[in-house]
């Protein structure tokens, strides 16, 4: 698929081929920024089953697979959706209730479990833990990381630093590498045979994207391949990566995408208030999430004003103005 | 938190400008979302106009014209020195000659007397009674930068004995703590709470009161807080000036989204 | 100096204040194209000794401060200058009289190291490097390893991997962190405060920029500080890495900087004609670099017309049909 | 090397086209300057349309219009799908993923039996004889990546039985010894000289003649080779067409800037 010339899809058909349940899922984006919410949307619709959830402050996106019942295990650094929960509430309810694994990480460590990934390695090293719980516990135990291949047989490794103290560093925490099954980001613009272009801030999303098996792109725009080519200093992942490509405007809302649309504040809003109450979150899960039979079905429940008052300022990529309180 | 006190400021707003007042120019600062990030805008507005904001997103320098409501929201993107990401943001805390110019600003859940915070659980780890976010970016700067400024709201459950979960490290068990562990010598230097302002003996590394908000006794503040205090420092707390109060109101956060 | 607002000042005073006689120093660029040459020969023009070298695959920038008698130890990857030498003669000739210290690495090892230095952390892994000579043939004996603290103990440590089999990688060489004195690098634009874009490839540059402990950055373009800022997506070296800003059109002539010029062949292939001969190489050194006061009265040693050949066509970035032979 | 041989190509033509005929459509092709890269450029014209030219410097899938004099030639720079760095280039091929998809174009100074490569020195290592350039990416992509494709001079100075410098692992000792040191199983698969084509035998790992140019015998290249080779299995090479050398001269490289 990946040496393929042409990888547009439809986002029901790359969820249906692509996600398994039970398999190994990353997903980009930062709290309320450029998740792959109408992936995520599909893979609710669709039903799966027993994800194992990758993400670091994946925190909207995260948090709609949690509490639609898709998620078996998460490692995680963060889950929250900056000043619309502060701790998400799905989340934090799955995870009191006991029905959620989770294994913790540091927001750096995860960026780093996803770069070794990509770089092909096992591990890589930093100083972060160091004294910490985040190695003390482990969310897996060890019973689990021996009965599970997928799983790397320790959370974190502490080492002494082999060259004594080169660099003031006399112990290294050693985070293992994350090779994700599947990877799913949303970007600005892709052409059809998966270049792809990020605008703005990229998170941790080229590190997972190449760290993936497979990898799934949702764009707000499909462009053609010379437009990419042009200005290849502005592009983050060549087609070699990839393996479905699904044009799909408004394919990070209600998170914002940078340079076309802003978050939608009273989206999020609502949904921490129906998060909070098990009933009226099933009634969100099943109007607002399940009725509707795609994204673009799922956007028309919004009123079309509403949606323009989230548009880009063309000038700074959000916008200004927004009622945000 | 919204009540507003005698000479017209929330104290709020006065943990805002205090944490501001604490920022040195030519600093690189690390900030979450929320008070933290409102601390960096007022002090880069009023007495640190050289400082750099930074987020662990990747935004290098970020020119603020509207108050984010996280570090990923668009607002950070615009106008900065560079758009990167996770990595480059935590490599420059991690590197040698950046991060030892970082002071970062943190929140937690609980802390303890040596400044190390808990933001993941309260409870036992593999059944916790309350779930917190996690660590996000907070054990990783805390790690690595030369020194911190701690938000907390002061209540005896989150100012205790031990920790329940240790997410970020702090001065971990005194003089020497951080060496022990592997870590640099930077550490937390200043707590700002909404009773006062708690900072950390040279000799001990242990917490001690530093000043008190008008209207707050030492009394009340070693009240709520769960191990003993040393408040024999604590001064009188001068209350934010007018100039700050406007500059953090008219210009960091007119729309009160962070302040109410 | 790196929070200073302006730090535009002149080569001769960057390289007077920041380089000194025995430094450890790396150079940015790659073989033929976008070398810091301009800092290069200020180097040479005053004099340095003793330099500590490291590059990855430097090409002209190493074989002028070797021939120039400036580097006293050279850490590299690579010395060649494509096709215009397999193997850059004056290194050549340096190694095989014994007049310089060579350590040997690959030139993913050597990324990985200055990688390494701008992370902040004493080494990275890598698979590369094992069952070779690179491993057991040490050019830095361990002596001078043990009587030298600006070097790390080891050349190379491996390591078996403490996940197990995790990622199909049982060893590990692990490569250490270089924290250079001093790195230079060109670059197409910089602003007054040392924000900088690079266009085209980037090679090790943004690493190696940010490993140092001091930066120069020579640049072909000062630009206004929100001509960089307004499209930031596009820089990669914020200021808080600077230290010295220069601008210096054709700053990294004879080799190339895209979108400005080519490399130049005819300099290319004289340089390696007088490099084979002592006497030959003498003469060049003393006509073509110490005699110019500075990089004008250099580039003024070349006529116009033909300078003019080089210059870059704006569609592709490079002299499109330029003579090559 | 710029002799013209009885139909009218030079040993450099045929030796580019023979190493283009190994490229397999839908790969992604590492190769370094000069011969390697006008052997990856004539593949893409003529048999491998959807290979994907790679180069260390950080450049993926070039569109070569005219032929690059060095790997960092601003030429490989235009119409890329990505233009990154070293450190992107070379985790493309430690990738599981990708990395199972690259071939990797490498000449060296000396090779053995086992297709190990030296392009660092003749002589010892501290006081050489002969320095060449050193391993540049060349040890990387011998350890990364799926396969690769060698091309040599034919001296017997060249195909020895010990290298004086091991830069880039081949099979190392024979069957398992990539594995043994911790290396993928990935490795040379054929050596391109200017007398013939060389492979390894399955079973052994050991280098065998497969094949010779037209005009030159099994016994002239064993002659030229420093160890023994298995002649039996050496075949006729099938010379250029027109077709491949239409294209090679014409479209890749119509200066002959690597040809002559």
């Amino acid at each position: 698929m990946k040496s393929s010339q042409n990888k547009v899809t439809t986002l029901a058909a790359a969820i249906t081929s692509l996600i398994k349940d039970n398999c190994h899922l990353s997903i980009g984006g930062f709290t309320i920024n450029r998740n792959p919410m109408a992936a995520v949307y599909e893979i609710i619709r669709q039903r799966k089953r027993g994800l194992h959830l990758y993400a670091h402050s994946n925190g909207q996106g995260v948090d709609e697979l949690v509490g639609a019942g898709c998620v078996r295990r998460l490692e995680i650094a963060y889950a929250g959706s900056g000043r619309f929960a502060p701790t998400c509430v799905r989340f934090r309810k799955a995870v009191e209730r006991g029905e959620l694994t989770v294994e913790d990480y540091s927001n750096y460590q995860m960026t780093l479990r996803f770069m070794a990934g990509a770089m092909g390695l096992p591990f890589l090293p930093t100083r972060s833990g160091l004294g910490t719980d985040i190695i003390k516990h482990w969310g897996f135990s060890k019973e689990l990381r021996n009965s599970d291949e997928t799983l790397p047989k320790q959370k974190l490794v502490t080492i002494d630093n082999p060259f004594g103290n080169w660099c003031e560093s006399p112990k290294l925490v050693l985070v293992p590498a994350i090779n994700p099954d599947v990877t799913i980001i949303h970007v600005q613009q892709a052409d059809r045979r998966g270049n792809a272009r990020i605008k703005g801030l990229t998170f941790a999303d080229v590190e997972q994207a190449k760290a993936a098996r497979h990898l799934i792109i949702t764009c707000e725009e499909l462009v053609e391949e010379d437009f990419l080519k042009r200005d290849p200093d502005h592009n983050q992942i060549p087609f070699i990566h990839v393996d479905a490509v699904v044009p799909i405007p408004w394919g990070a809302y209600p998170t914002a995408c940078y340079r076309h649309y802003d978050y939608d504040p009273r989206y999020l809003n609502n949904y921490r208030q129906a998060a909070e109450d098990d009933k009226s979150y099933q009634t969100y899960l099943a109007e607002k999430i399940l009725k509707p039979a795609d994204h673009q079905e799922f956007l028309a429940l919004s009123d079309k004003k509403h949606l323009k008052s989230l548009v880009a300022d063309p000038e700074t990529g959000y916008a200004v103005g927004l009622e945000r309180s | 938190m919204t009540v507003r006190i005698e000479n017209g400021y929330s104290r709020r707003e006065m943990m805002t400008i205090a944490a501001a007042r604490e920022i040195f120019d030519g600093e690189i600062v690390f900030c979450g979302t929320g008070i933290s990030m409102l601390a960096a805008m007022a002090a880069k507005n009023i007495s640190a106009p050289q400082s750099t904001i930074f987020f662990e997103t990747g935004a290098i320098d970020s020119r603020l014209e509207e108050v984010p409501l996280a570090v990923a929201d668009s607002r950070v993107m615009y106008l900065t020195a560079v758009n990167g990401g996770l990595a480059e943001a935590f490599a420059t805390m991690q590197n040698r000659f950046t991060g030892s110019r970082v002071v970062g600003i943190l929140g937690a859940a609980q802390i303890d007397i040596y400044g190390n915070l808990n933001s993941t659980v309260i409870g036992d780890y593999q059944q916790p009674d309350v779930r917190f976010s996690g660590s996000g970016g907070a054990c990783d700067v805390a790690s690595f930068v030369n020194r911190t400024i701690i938000f907390m709201q002061h209540e005896k459950r989150k100012f205790v004995e031990k920790l329940d979960y240790l997410t970020s490290p702090g001065w971990i068990n005194g003089p020497g703590g951080r060496e022990r562990i592997g870590l640099g010598p930077g550490g937390p230097e200043t707590v700002i709470t909404n009773l006062g302002i708690l900072r950390f003996a040279k000799e001990t590394k242990k917490m001690y009161l530093a000043a008190c908000y008008p209207g707050v006794t030492p009394e009340e503040v070693q009240q709520k807080t769960g191990f003993a205090l040393d408040l024999e420092r604590a001064e009188a707390f001068p209350p934010p000036t007018n100039a700050e109060l406007k500059i953090l109101r008219e210009r960091c956060d007119p729309q009160r989204l962070i302040l109410n």
